[in-house]
Formats: structure tokens, C-alpha cells, sequence
């Protein structure tokens, strides 16, 4: 088959629904008109929403995290395609897992949190559930199961949600991403705990960082196998050429500053995948 | 014309029509008498193919009845019509609906389903109302007519049917008098005026009397009587009833004239008592 | 009268009817024990102490002062200079340059005077904030370099300052400000929902409703290419902070979920209700089957087909429809073959007497008979389900629930929380209203259980 | 004979003029159903082809792939079929505490209901100005979804079932009040007059006079919302609070490797509420039988 | 003792009660006639306060009834115990529970919600049941007992108020005549022997003729009669009434001699005509 209907992108989580849409409304826009066909933006309730959508074959795009792609791969090796990742302003391509806490708690490292409670974010999550699951136990010499070593270990959903519970007290650490550069009381340059900041969710006064990750890959823009090669390639040629073609649009999509996008392809993924695997 | 041949249903254990072999050779007004339990609804059923017999021939005019299936047998209901007791009207549609459900074995599934009848029917209908007096409630609710309206509805449909037969099942049992005697007049007209067989299930004697040609008495499920209203004796009823000398008959009449004085006195006393 | 109990002497008869009050006595104590004994277990199982302790009651005034009020942020840009002043700080609310808050006084390109509330007042001025509470006296912070400098009057640090060498907070009476490196940001709160009408960037912003209403009626146009009222529904349905065309669109999925849901539940259990019910089918073998077959999907329960149904649809609007579809065939499919089994004989009988087939019979003798019945549980159904579609959309990404919880979990946007909640809650009465007034209409008053 | 008694014939012209005025009559209302069947079909096929377009997968495509995703699950859990009983104990605390919200709120619930439908019914009301007020008050606890309530709650008061047992406990109480009112209406008003021409004060009068004669209905919809409940409580699981609806949503969430825990997770959700369906139907079949 | 004075109740445009004044001076049997309609109801409802009146008063050894408030009221209900033509009872409950209903008023509604009645007022409500002939029930529900058992239980309860007055709305109109004696008879003993003042509405003359020390004719919410029982004669009742002169007495009577033969002749009627 040559020819699409329409071109349906999936968003992930991690701002409200309709912030989601606005910020991509202008890459939809552009990716119409160079289709000639209806593009739609899907924003369902959580990362696997949109897995599950690409590998079920309702979704066309999407900006995966690592282990989400990982996962995508794992259900369906036939299914989708890395095409692009983002690339930092210092050309690198990657970001960390960082664990944190309330200063008022008195925790500083991972060595206070014995008996504690920990939260993960979302199980898909690369930097918010599979790099700190592998490697905070080979910092603790324990497992991860509630009771082990943490008092207790629970999903709270997504990224803002760990930070809104660290900051409630309704947990005693979490592990959000962020890019590592920058000032850790900005949030860092860019992530989920700066934007959480921006926002004005969190004082990050309050806040310590306990623990961080080795560098974690950018997870890929990825397409639908099956699609026609003229649609994948129209698309590639987009995405690349966007930070030149309209600046604005590409800090939206891309949530902050970034220097472009980078090809990249499976293998780039593999040590992920691995780990995925480690944990089935 | 129509000959019954030791037709027998059973119930389980209990026998409801035992060995029942009459036959009636030209269009007559036909009543059946019997105790509650004689079998009289059971007879009638098994006629119109709602009951299956356990045993025994019916033939019309030399087709066996009994034997039909399919559209044959639905063809056969069409031809002797059935009046209840309780009417058994669709109560939430329309007075002409009702009737033109007389026709639903001539028309097609589809058209019927969606309430779809030939204006010549619906006029049909109309006209039969007419006859029977309450043509003017044609657009009402079935549900919203008295008794005595309701059945006279239930005997248009059954004409609607254009049958040969029409078999009542206690018709005037669930009225009053004054309706009762509408009822009973309307069905003997249609008797006299059309040609057609009536055959009454009827609880009182002198309606029997008063109205049928012809009077046939059931016994636990056996015909115990076969004959003329006059030959209809008090003594006859006894045994029919199986009653014992007491029996009055004014006690079941339902003739106005009989009933008028003792109907008021009874109302009055009911009062005060209740 | 005289009679007396002959059969038990008077006082055997005390002695029982004491036991029996007895009895009573104990039933009536019983009951609220074995209650009240649960609920002790559910203290403890639910941690009740544990949560008194984690409940945040300054969470709940946030909520509250947020979904009836908004803030206004102006921000220094510490780095590169220049101020900007957005409503919430969003770039949808953000003021054009010709236009600022009528709060907000400017003294020159890179400062401003803000008259913030409880007399409180701010003042920006390059990279130092000003920050006067009356009974106080004036906070000053200075971003210098690396470091910000925090001074106070006495020289102590207030517990309502939250500082370090990169970041100062704080939280006035009447205002808030925040100091980082990066930036000066002043918010003030005001009452209201800012915006809701027509953002910053439509000419009818800040008009009252004589105005536009005369506007709307007068010739003169605003916009070019527009009728005044044409211009003014755009710029509303446009409007890029609140959003009303998604939100409508958002409503309307909803209702179509659960319509269609609905339905299409009601016309796949009809047939299969009469499979169900003694009265038409006589195999057993059937029966069974179609009843399992109902209280399989049933109890399977709509969360689970909703997940099943999620990966082979995708997100959207169909999916909650057929997840609504599935369960209540279930649900329709047990009430619809009840009511079936109670239906009165004699109407089929009579139709049956006239020779009528199978689905006249169907037709005329019993469909009129349930229609009340099926009527008032599927219009029932209908107002629930838009209930349910809510939750649903909110698992399969789609429809109100969609954006009510996610703007829920994101915690900031309260006042689009009261929104979208007046919207459902609306939504809610309006369909339980509608189902109402339908089966008033269709099946009269009284007949509806 | 048959002129005198049969009715009164109404003449020809009349009937011509009845049948007319019912042709007429039967046309408006073939139109009118008509109508209402085309707009019906139109609603239906219009909704659908919208919704279908709404949504990500289109209808067609999907329903072949309606499979796919139970085969996974079953494809695995069978491969690890000896691990189900395992897994099955495992998730059985977050079961009870399922079912223990729906209890809890059933029973808060409940008991709150009672009391708004005594004051909201019509002849029982110990205000009956404030009748109208009462009924409005559940009108809005039943239309605001347990969800929203429940998130809101999360944010106030943290995590853990208590939000989630408010937000159902809310919803029942709307949703019940309104069933017990209406059950409350029929009760008969002759006891309550005999027991006020005793001196009974209005608290008495509904515990003596109403209570025994409303209580099989009340408890027969109480034990018909409880089940419903066990669902609600699922998916408020589901969506943030606890219970097993938050265990079915992580190994759900994480797909491949744990459908086993999915695919127990789904046979313990299905027993329970099979269980409780048949158990409230058996009770209610036996309390209203005997009313 | 109790004294009206020109007690008036209206309902809308409708007057129930008009202008009732007379007074009881010592402890009697007082019978209230008229027609249906005549407001023998509504005056109960006023002295029990179940309904309240528009204008007049009422007072009972001095003090106004009609102004009474909450405790007081219901202190006041306690003490004129109401007997109702339906009885009342509460069905689902058993008999000794609905007398000890009685004792509401002077037990807290606490106690009353854990069934905490005292053993003496327990064994109270027994030994009353046992006066009444009913002892024997005291543990079955209410709803298993004969209208008659019923009325009976509706009298302990009454007692079990331990009232100055006992009021009694047409307490034998759902009796059959044989349990209307026994109820009758409890009365007035009650009356005799404690010396209670009981006032009964009575729909049919010789009721009152023969229990009461005094009766009070109403018409059209007027007082148009108050004498002895032998004052009253068929023309008085004839007033009464408004009937014309075919009035026969016996057709309401309920008296057991009068009645026998009339209402056998109803019942055999009415099954004729159902
Ligand atoms: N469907 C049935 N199943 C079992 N027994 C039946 C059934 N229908 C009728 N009977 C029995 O058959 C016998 C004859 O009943 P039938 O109704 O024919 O009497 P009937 O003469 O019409 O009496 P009635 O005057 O009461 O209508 C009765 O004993 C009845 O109990
Ligand atoms: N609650 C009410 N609302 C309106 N009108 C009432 C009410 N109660 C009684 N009435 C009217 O007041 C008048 C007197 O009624 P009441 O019940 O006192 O008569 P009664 O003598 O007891 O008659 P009956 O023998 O039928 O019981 C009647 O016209 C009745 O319709
Ligand atoms: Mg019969
Ligand atoms: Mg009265």
C-alpha cells in the first residue's frame, strides 16, 4: 500500500492534554500541508496509550521514551522504527534519571532511605522506572520489592505526579529526568523537574537530589513500519529541518532548547532493550 | 361442516377433554355450558390450534385440522377467529390497530412490522367498528375503552379475520350485564347476518338458551348434553353442574330483566356491610 | 372479651415477651456493633491517623483560592533583560507590547512599580526586586553574578522567605515573588477567571457586556472580514487559554460514548434477550448459553473490555462507545429477558389467534407490552452512562474525562478543573433531565418505575 | 333484533368521516415515526461514522485486531500457568482493599442516604420546606463522577483509599438517596399517624413507622449498589487510587513479561464480581420475595 | 373538663369544622355521628393535634390544647390516646412491640432505638393484652392478626398510654360485626371500669345508641345534634343524615341480630353480578 487517509500522531504524557496539543499544533500543521492528508494528534491518558496504539497500528507517529520503545520492539518487532532523536546543545544525546527528596526530610543520599517510601513513575518510563530499577539496586545491594530494602516502593503515574508527591511528603524520594546541566535549583536546564518549576509546582529551595543515573539514550521519534516510504521519508525531512524552518515550532516540539535532530536506528537501543528484557 | 372425532387432551395426569365427538353441519350458533374446569376453554383452544390435542380427529369440511403446520395452521387460525374472555387486546395500541391485527396472517412480515396496512383494510376496519357500534373510539387506546368496548373491539378484529368460524371463549364473563347483552346481541347478529359459525363457551344458561341454536353441556371434559335450548331443563343443568337441589338459577343469570331487583338489593346490602 | 389466654398463664407470656423485647434489644445493638466494629478494622486498614497526618490543608485553600482566581506574572528576564507581564504565564495569556495590567506602573524599559494586594507592593528594577509589606517594611533582593543577595530590614531571614544563594521565595499576603538567576518573577492574584471570554490578543478583551452587545448590534466593523458577532463567537471559540471549541468537542465525544453506547447495547440485546428468556426459547441449551454469555461480559466488567478494546481501537471516542457497548448488552441483555419472561400471556394469544407468524407475534404481542419497560432502563442507562463515559474517557484518552483528569494530575490549572467540572456536572443533569422528559413523552409519566 | 341492540350505527357519512379522520391520523403518525426512525438511524450512523473518525484506529481495522491483545495475554499466562496461584495470593490484599472501599462507602453511603431520603421525601420530611433543597443536594452528589472527586481528594489529602471511599461514598449517597426516597414514598403514611397520636417524636416515627416497612427495599438496592461499587472502586484504582485497580494498571502499563499478573489480576476482578453479583441477586431476590 | 369553643377548620374553600362548641364536664362515653364528610375526623385529628385547627379553642382542665409546642404537644398526643379506623399499627412488627409504642413519649429516643423499654413496662403492655383477650399474640406481627385482633392490639396500644382521653376514629368501620361487638364492648369497658373518657366517631346509629352516655350529631362540620341516645330518634337521624324518607336504619346497621340475614342475601347477590 502507497497511500495513507490520514497521519494520526501520538503525544505522551506528561502535561495536561490540551497543553499537549497546543505545543505540537504547529508540527501538525506542517505536517499536513507537506502530507496532503488529514494529521490528527492523539493524547491518551498515559505512555502505554500511545505503545499500544503504534503497535495496534492506530497511531502512526510518536516521540517514545527509551524503554518505551524498547517495549513497542518487545511486543512487536515489525512494528515501528526509530527514525530521529533529539540532540542537547552540547551535540550529546542524552539525559539522567535523578533521584530527589525533600530538604526538610534530612535525606540527602540513598543511604537515608532505608525503610522509606520510594516512588517510580510510570512503568513505561525509562528514566522514571528501568535505569533507576537496575541501577539503584546495584548502589543498595537490594531489590527493589517494598520491604527489601525501601520501606515502600509504588508507581505514582508520570513524572509530575512523582514530583507533586515528593514535594506533598506523600512519598520520601522519587526519580524524575533532567538534562544534568545547568543549576540543580533551576531545575536544571531542561526536564521534567524544570518544568516543574516554571511552572511554579515546586520551590526547587526545597528540594535535594539523592542520586543520579549514568547517561540514559533520548528515546526516538518512531514510525510505523508499514507506512509508505514516501510518508517516512517526508516526515524525516521535516522533523530534521525544522529547528531551521521555524525555530518557535521546534523549541515547542521539543519541549526546550536543543541544538536539532539526529538520525539514529535500532542498535543505538539495544543496551535498553536488554535491560527491559532483564526485567520481564 | 365441522366434526369432531374423539378428541382428548391431557394435562399431565388429568384429562381436560375426554373422547369429544360431535360434528356441526351447517352455520349455527353453537354454546357450550360446563362447570369451571369442564374443559369448555380447553375445546375451543385445541379448535384454533393454540392447544395441541393429545388424541382424536377435527376436520372442517373434510381437511384434518389437527394435522396443519406452518402456514397451513396459521392459515386455519386466520379462518376461525378467537375471542377471550379477557380480550386479549393489545392494550397500548390503537382501537384499529387492534382490529386490523386481523389481517396480519394475509400481509407480509415487513410491511406489518412497521404498522404498514392497506388504506382498503384500515377502511374495512372502520366499517366493522361501525357495525358494532364504536366506531368512534377508532383512535383510542384499547386500554381506555370500558369492558363491553373492549370486547366488542376483540369481535371486530375478529371479523377482520373474514372467518368462518369464530369461536368465544366466555365472552361476556368480565362484563356487566348491560355490556353483556350488547355482546352476545353483536355476536348472534354476525351469526344471522354473515353466515357464520359461532361456537360460545358460556357460563350462564340462560344466555345459552336465549342466543344458541344449538347447546352442548361439557362434564369433566366429557359432552354430557348435546341439544336444543329447549330441551336445556333445569334438571339437565343439574346434572351438568353437578349440583345439588338447591341450584337456582337466578343465582347465575345475568339477564337484566332477572337481575335488576335482586342487583340493587345486593349493592345496597354490600355497602353495608363493607 | 371475657376470654382470657386460656393457653399459657399471663405471666409465661411476660416472661416470653420479655425475651422477645430481649432479642430485639440485642438485633438492635448488634447491628450497629458489627457496623461500627468494621469501621474500627477500616481505620486502621485505611490508616486513618497516618492520614490526618498527610492531609494537606493548604493544598485544599490552594485549590480552592485557585479555581476562583488567577495570577498575573511579571517576569524580568535576569539574563538578557526585558520584561514581560502573562496572565497564569502561559504564552496564550501573555500581554501584547503595547498593552500591561492596569496594576502595573512602568518607570522605564527594565522596571516597573506593581501595586499588589493587602497594600502590599512590588518594584522591579533591572535585576533587583523590591518587595514592600507595609508592616514589614521592604525586602530587597539583587541577582549579582552567581549569587543573589537577600536583604531585610532586620537582617533575619522570615519564615514566609524561603531563600538560598540561588533562589529566593517569597510568598507576601497579597503576592508572590520569586528570584532565581534566571529571572525576577512577580505574581499577583486576582478574582476571577481571567481570559474566559476573549484572550489578550482579540479586540473585544476587557469589554464589558453593554459594550459588546452594542458592538455585536452596531454596523461598525471591528475586525475587517466579519460581522462584529461573527468576530466575537471566533475569537470565544478560538480562544486559545480556555480552549471552548476542545472542551465543547471534549462534551460532546462524551455524550456521544454514551449514546451511542447505549444504543447500540439496547439493539444487540434486544434480539438476544428473547434467546434468554423461558417464554420464547424453549431449548435450554440456548438459554444458558445467551445468560452465561450476558453475565460473562457482565462481569468481565467495562474497565477491563475498555483496556482490551484500547489496544485494538487506539484512543478515541469509539473505543469508550463499544467498551459502554459491550457491558451493558451484559446488563440490558439480564433486564430485557426478565422483563421478557414477565410479560402477559393473553396479548400473544390473541395475536396468535389470528394466524399471525412468529415475529408479528413478536411484533404486536409483546413488543408494545415491554417497550415502557425497556424504555425507562434504557433512558436510565443512557443518563448513567454519560457518567461512565467520563471515567472511561479518562482511561482510553478521550472526551472530557480526558482533560478533566489530566488537568486534575497536573495540579496548577484548578480553575479549568471547576470549569470542566461545572461542564460535567451540567452535562450530567442535562442528560438526566433529558431521559426524563423522553420517557415522559414517550411512555407517559406514571409508567416510568 | 340485531338493529336495536347492536350499539348505535353511527350512518355512513359519519363513518366515511371517521375513517377519513383516522387516515389522517394514522398518516401524521407514519410520518412522525418515520421521522423518528430516520432521525434515530441517522443519529446512529452519523454517531458512529464521527466517532469512528475521532478516533485513532478506525472501527473496521480494529475489529480484527480485537483478539490480538487477550491472545497475548493468554498465550503468556498459559505459558506460566503455575505461577497464576501464586500471583493470584499475591494481588489478594489489594483485593480485599477493593472490596473494602466499596463496602465503606457503600455503608457511609448508605447510612447517609437513609437520612437525606427520610428528609426528602414528601410526607415523611422532618423539614418539608427544605424538601426541594435536600433533593437538589443529591441531584448534584449523583451527577459529579467518582473520579473527579477522587483526584481532587488525592491532591488534598494524598494518596490511599480514603479519597476513593469519599468519592464512591458521594456518588452512593446521591444515587441511593434518590431510590430510598422513592421506596419511601410508597410506604404507608397509617403507622406514622399512629405513632405521632402516641407522642413519638419524628426520629422515632421513622425508626418504629418507617424503617421496618422500607428496609428489605432499602437493603436490596444497597446490596445492588454495593456491586456496583466493587466496579467503581476498580477503576478508581485504575486511575490513581489504590486497590487492585492500581496493580492491574502497573502490570498492564508494563505489558509483555507481566501479562501473567495481568491475566491473574483479571481472573481474580472477574470471580469477584461474579461473586458478589450472584450473592446480592440470591439476597435480593430473597428480601423483596417476601415482601 | 374539655371544653370547645367555637372550633373552626378549613380546607381551602372547603369547611370541615365549623363553629364547634360544647363541652365534656366528666369522664364519658361520647358518640359522634353524621355523614361521611361531616368532619367527625377532623375534630378527632384537632383534639389529638394531628391536624390543626384554623380558629377557636380548645381547652382541657384549663389549659389550651390548641397552642401547645413541641415537648408540650406531644406530652399532650400522650395523653388523648388516638384509635384509628385503619388501626395503624406498625405491620411488620410484633404485637407487644406496638403496644409498648405507647410508651414513646415518655422514654428518649435512644432508648427507644435499642428496644430499651423497661421489663415493668413490658410485662405492662402483657397484662392489657391479656384485659383485651389478645395475650396469646403478643409475639406474632401485627400484619398476621384479624382486623378485629388489630384494633384490639390499637386499644392496648392506647392504654398503654395510660391517657386521660381516648379517642377513637370509626374504630369498628373495617370490623365484620361479630369482632365490631368485641371492640365496642372494650370500649366501654375501658370507659366503665377506668374511667377514661373515650370519645368514638360511629358511623351507624344503634352503635351509639347502645355504648354511649352521650351522642353528637354532625352535619356538614356543624353541630345539629347533642343529647342522650334516647333523644335520638329516626327523624333526628333523618337530620342528621340529610336523608329523605326512605331512610331505613337497618341498612347500616352492623348489629350482629339485625344484619345476618341481609348480608347473606348481599354476598350471594353480589357474587351473581361480579
Ligand atoms: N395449560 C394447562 N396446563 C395444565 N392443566 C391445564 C391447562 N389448561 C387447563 N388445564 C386443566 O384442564 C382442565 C380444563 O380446563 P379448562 O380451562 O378447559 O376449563 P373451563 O371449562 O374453560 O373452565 P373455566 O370455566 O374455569 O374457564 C382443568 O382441570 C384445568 O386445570
Ligand atoms: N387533608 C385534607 N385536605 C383537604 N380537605 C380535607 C382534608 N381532610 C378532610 N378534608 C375535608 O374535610 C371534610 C370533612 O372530612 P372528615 O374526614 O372530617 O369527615 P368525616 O366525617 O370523618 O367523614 P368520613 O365518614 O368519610 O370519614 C370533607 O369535606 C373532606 O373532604
Ligand atoms: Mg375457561
Ligand atoms: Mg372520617
Amino acid at each position: 500500500q502507497d497511500s495513507i487517509s490520514e497521519f494520526r500522531i501520538g503525544i505522551l504524557g506528561g502535561e495536561n492534554a490540551q497543553d499537549r496539543m497546543t505545543s505540537n499544533e504547529c508540527y501538525r500543521a506542517k505536517a499536513e500541508e507537506l502530507l496532503g492528508v488529514p494529521v490528527k494528534l492523539f493524547t491518551p491518558a498515559d505512555y502505554d496509550g500511545v505503545i499500544q496504539g503504534l503497535v495496534g497500528g492506530s497511531i502512526d507517529m510518536a516521540w517514545l521514551g527509551a524503554s518505551g520503545y524498547a517495549k513497542a520492539y518487545l511486543t512487536d518487532p515489525d512494528a515501528i522504527e526509530p527514525i530521529m532523536v533529539k540532540t542537547n546543545l552540547d551535540k550529546s544525546f542524552g539525559y539522567h534519571s535523578i533521584g530527589f527528596a525533600r530538604k526538610d526530610s534530612g535525606i540527602t543520599s540513598l543511604d537515608d532511605m532505608k525503610g522509606k517510601v520510594f516512588a517510580f513513575g510510570d512503568p513505561n518510563s525509562t528514566s522514571g522506572y528501568l535505569i533507576p530499577s537496575i541501577e539503584i539496586p546495584q548502589a543498595t545491594g537490594a531489590s527493589m520489592e517494598s520491604g527489601d530494602y525501601f520501606g515502600e516502593v509504588k508507581f505514582v503515574g508520570g513524572h509530575e505526579q512523582t514530583i507533586v508527591a515528593v514535594a506533598n511528603g506523600d512519598v520520601d524520594a522519587g526519580v524524575t529526568w533532567a538534562d544534568g546541566m545547568g543549576d540543580w535549583e533551576d531545575g536544571y536546564n531542561s526536564g521534567a523537574l524544570r518544568k516543574a518549576s516554571d511552572a511554579g509546582l515546586v520551590d526547587m529551595n526545597e528540594l535535594v537530589e539523592i542520586w543520579k543515573s549514568k547517561p540514559i539514550p533520548e528515546g526516538p521519534i518512531v514510525l510505523r513500519k508499514d507506512l509508505p516510504e514516501r510518508v517516512k521519508l517526508d516526515i524525516t525531512t521535516l522533523t530534521a529541518s525544522l529547528p531551521y524552518m521555524d525555530a518557535d515550532c521546534a523549541y515547542s516540539f521539543m519541549a526546550g532548547e536543543a541544538l536539532g535532530f539526529q538520525p539514529i536506528d535500532h542498535d543505538d537501543y539495544i543496551s535498553i532493550i536488554e535491560a527491559r528484557k532483564s526485567k520481564m | 361442516m365441522l366434526a369432531f372425532d374423539s378428541l382428548t387432551k391431557r394435562f399431565g395426569a388429568n384429562v381436560a377433554v375426554k373422547n369429544v365427538s360431535f360434528s356441526i353441519d351447517r352455520p349455527m350458533m353453537v354454546g357450550i355450558i360446563g362447570a369451571s374446569g369442564a374443559g369448555k376453554s380447553t375445546l375451543l383452544r385445541i379448535i384454533n390450534r393454540l392447544t395441541d390435542a393429545t388424541s382424536g380427529k377435527l376436520e372442517f369440511e373434510g381437511r384434518d385440522v389437527l394435522g396443519l403446520k406452518g402456514t397451513a395452521k396459521r392459515e386455519w387460525q386466520s379462518q376461525c377467529a378467537m375471542i377471550f374472555q379477557q380480550f386479549n387486546l393489545v392494550p397500548r395500541m390503537d382501537v384499529v390497530s387492534n382490529v386490523l391485527h386481523g389481517t396480519l396472517n394475509r400481509r407480509s412480515t415487513l410491511a406489518t412490522m412497521f404498522n404498514l396496512y392497506p388504506t382498503a383494510d384500515i377502511h374495512t376496519a372502520i366499517a366493522i367498528l361501525d357495525r358494532l357500534g364504536i366506531a368512534e373510539h377508532a383512535p383510542k387506546r384499547a386500554e381506555a375503552l370500558s369492558g363491553g368496548q373492549q370486547q366488542r373491539v376483540a369481535i371486530a378484529r375478529a371479523l377482520m379475520q373474514d372467518p368462518r368460524i369464530i369461536l368465544a371463549d366466555e365472552p361476556i364473563a368480565s362484563l356487566d350485564p348491560m355490556n353483556a347483552q350488547i355482546v352476545m346481541d353483536a355476536l348472534r347478529r354476525i351469526h344471522e347476518e354473515d353466515g357464520r359459525t359461532v361456537i360460545a363457551n358460556l357460563h350462564t344458561l340462560d344466555t345459552a338458551r336465549r342466543y344458541c341454536d344449538r347447546v352442548i353441556g361439557m362434564r369433566m371434559g366429557k359432552v354430557v348434553f348435546d341439544g336444543t335450548p329447549e330441551q336445556l331443563t333445569t334438571g339437565v343443568a343439574r346434572d351438568i353442574y353437578g349440583a345439588d337441589a338447591d341450584f337456582s338459577e337466578s343465582a347465575t343469570s345475568t339477564s337484566i330483566d332477572t337481575i335488576e331487583t335482586s342487583a340493587a338489593r345486593a349493592i345496597h346490602a354490600a355497602e353495608a356491610i363493607a | 372479651m371475657t376470654a382470657t389466654a386460656d393457653t399459657m398463664p399471663v405471666t409465661d407470656l411476660k416472661q416470653t415477651a420479655t425475651a422477645l423485647i430481649a432479642r430485639k434489644r440485642f438485633i438492635a445493638f448488634a447491628a450497629p456493633a458489627v457496623i461500627l466494629a468494621y469501621f474500627i478494622y477500616l481505620f486502621f486498614a485505611f490508616d486513618i491517623p497516618g492520614l490526618v497526618e498527610r492531609a494537606r490543608m493548604d493544598n485544599a485553600r490552594i485549590l480552592v483560592a485557585d479555581s476562583y482566581s488567577y495570577k498575573t506574572h511579571i517576569t524580568h528576564d535576569n539574563r538578557s533583560g526585558g520584561l514581560s507581564f502573562a496572565i497564569e504565564g502561559e504564552n496564550k495569556g501573555t500581554y501584547p507590547e503595547s498593552m500591561i495590567p492596569d496594576f502595573v506602573t512602568r518607570n522605564g524599559d527594565d522596571s516597573v512599580d506593581i501595586a499588589l494586594k493587602a497594600r502590599e507592593s512590588a518594584q522591579i528594577d533591572g535585576s533587583t526586586l523590591r518587595y514592600i509589606r507595609p508592616d514589614y517594611g521592604t525586602v530587597t533582593v539583587t541577582v549579582e553574578g552567581r549569587d543573589i543577595i537577600l536583604d531585610t530590614p532586620d537582617g533575619e531571614v522570615p519564615d514566609w522567605i524561603s531563600a538560598s544563594n540561588a533562589r529566593v521565595n517569597i510568598t507576601g499576603a497579597g503576592g508572590r515573588a520569586i528570584v532565581t538567576r534566571a529571572r525576577t518573577e512577580v505574581y499577583r492574584y486576582s478574582f476571577g477567571w481571567e481570559l474566559f471570554w476573549f484572550t489578550l490578543d482579540s479586540p473585544f478583551y476587557g469589554k464589558g457586556f453593554g459594550e459588546l452587545a452594542g458592538l455585536a448590534l452596531s454596523g461598525d466593523r471591528v475586525v475587517a472580514d466579519k460581522s462584529n458577532l461573527a468576530a466575537m463567537v471566533h475569537d470565544f471559540w478560538n480562544n486559545a487559554m480556555w480552549r471552548h471549541k476542545d472542551v465543547i468537542w471534549a462534551i460532546f465525544e462524551t455524550i456521544l460514548m454514551a449514546f451511542l453506547g447505549t444504543m447500540g447495547a439496547a439493539l444487540v440485546a434486544l434480539p438476544l434477550a428473547f434467546l434468554a428468556a423461558r417464554n420464547f426459547t424453549r431449548l435450554m441449551s440456548i438459554r444458558f448459553a445467551v445468560r452465561r454469555f450476558f453475565d460473562f461480559v457482565r462481569g468481565v466488567d467495562g474497565l477491563i473490555w475498555t483496556i482490551i478494546l484500547s489496544r485494538a481501537f487506539g484512543p478515541g471516542p469509539m473505543t469508550g462507545a463499544l467498551a459502554i457497548l459491550i457491558t451493558d448488552t451484559g446488563s440490558f441483555g439480564k433486564m430485557f429477558s426478565e422483563a421478557l419472561e414477565n410479560v402477559d400471556n393473553k396479548q400473544i394469544e390473541g395475536v396468535s389467534s389470528t394466524g399471525a407468524k412468529r415475529l408479528q407475534r413478536y411484533r404486536f404481542g409483546v413488543i408494545p407490552q415491554v417497550t415502557p419497560v425497556l424504555l425507562s432502563q434504557i433512558l436510565y442507562y443512557l443518563e448513567s452512562n454519560t457518567r461512565s463515559a467520563t471515567v472511561i474517557g479518562a482511561i482510553t484518552g478521550g472526551g472530557i474525562g480526558l482533560l478533566l483528569t489530566q488537568a486534575i494530575i497536573t495540579q496548577k490549572d484548578w480553575e479549568e478543573v471547576s470549569y470542566y467540572i461545572v461542564l460535567v456536572i451540567l452535562m450530567v443533569i442535562a442528560m438526566d433531565w433529558f431521559s426524563g422528559w423522553l420517557r415522559g413523552r414517550l411512555i407517559g409519566r406514571n409508567e416510568a418505575h | 333484533m340485531a338493529e336495536t341492540t347492536i350499539g348505535q350505527s353511527v350512518g355512513a357519512e359519519r363513518t366515511t368521516e371517521i375513517q377519513d379522520a383516522y387516515m389522517a391520523m394514522t398518516r401524521t403518525k407514519r410520518m412522525y415515526g418515520g421521522i423518528m426512525l430516520v432521525i434515530f438511524i441517522a443519529l446512529m450512523t452519523s454517531g458512529f461514522m464521527l466517532a469512528d473518525s475521532r478516533n485513532a484506529g478506525g472501527f473496521w481495522d480494529g475489529i480484527l485486531n480485537v483478539f490480538n491483545f487477550p491472545g497475548e495475554v493468554v498465550k503468556e499466562a498459559s505459558e506460566k500457568i503455575t505461577l497464576l496461584p501464586a500471583l493470584m495470593v499475591k494481588f489478594f490484599p489489594s483485593l480485599i482493599e477493593t472490596i473494602n472501599i466499596a463496602a465503606a462507602s457503600t455503608l457511609v453511603g448508605g447510612l447517609i442516604a437513609i437520612v437525606l431520603s427520610l428528609l426528602s421525601t414528601r410526607g415523611l420530611a422532618r423539614f418539608p420546606r427544605l424538601i426541594g433543597l435536600f433533593r437538589r443536594l443529591m441531584d448534584i452528589m449523583r451527577a459529579i463522577p467518582e473520579i473527579v472527586v477522587a483526584l481532587v481528594l488525592i491532591f488534598v489529602l494524598g494518596g490511599g483509599p480514603v479519597p476513593a471511599m469519599i468519592a464512591i461514598a458521594l456518588h452512593t449517597t446521591g444515587a441511593l438517596g434518590k431510590l430510598f426516597s422513592e421506596i419511601n414514598e410508597n410506604a404507608s403514611l397509617k403507622p406514622l399517624e399512629g405513632l405521632e397520636s402516641t407522642g413519638a417524636t419524628w426520629a422515632q416515627r421513622m425508626l418504629l413507622g418507617v424503617v421496618p416497612q422500607v428496609a428489605p427495599n432499602w437493603l436490596s438496592y444497597a446490596l445492588l449498589r454495593f456491586e456496583i461499587n466493587i466496579r467503581a472502586s476498580a477503576i478508581l484504582g485504575f486511575v490513581g487510587s489504590g486497590g487492585i485497580g492500581y496493580d492491574l494498571k502497573n502490570a498492564f502499563s508494563w505489558g509483555q513479561g507481566r501479562y501473567d499478573e495481568v491475566a491473574a489480576i483479571f481472573i481474580l476482578l472477574f470471580l469477584t464480581i461474579v461473586f458478589f453479583d450472584q450473592l446480592s441477586s440470591h439476597y435480593r431476590n430473597k428480601l423483596v420475595g417476601k415482601v
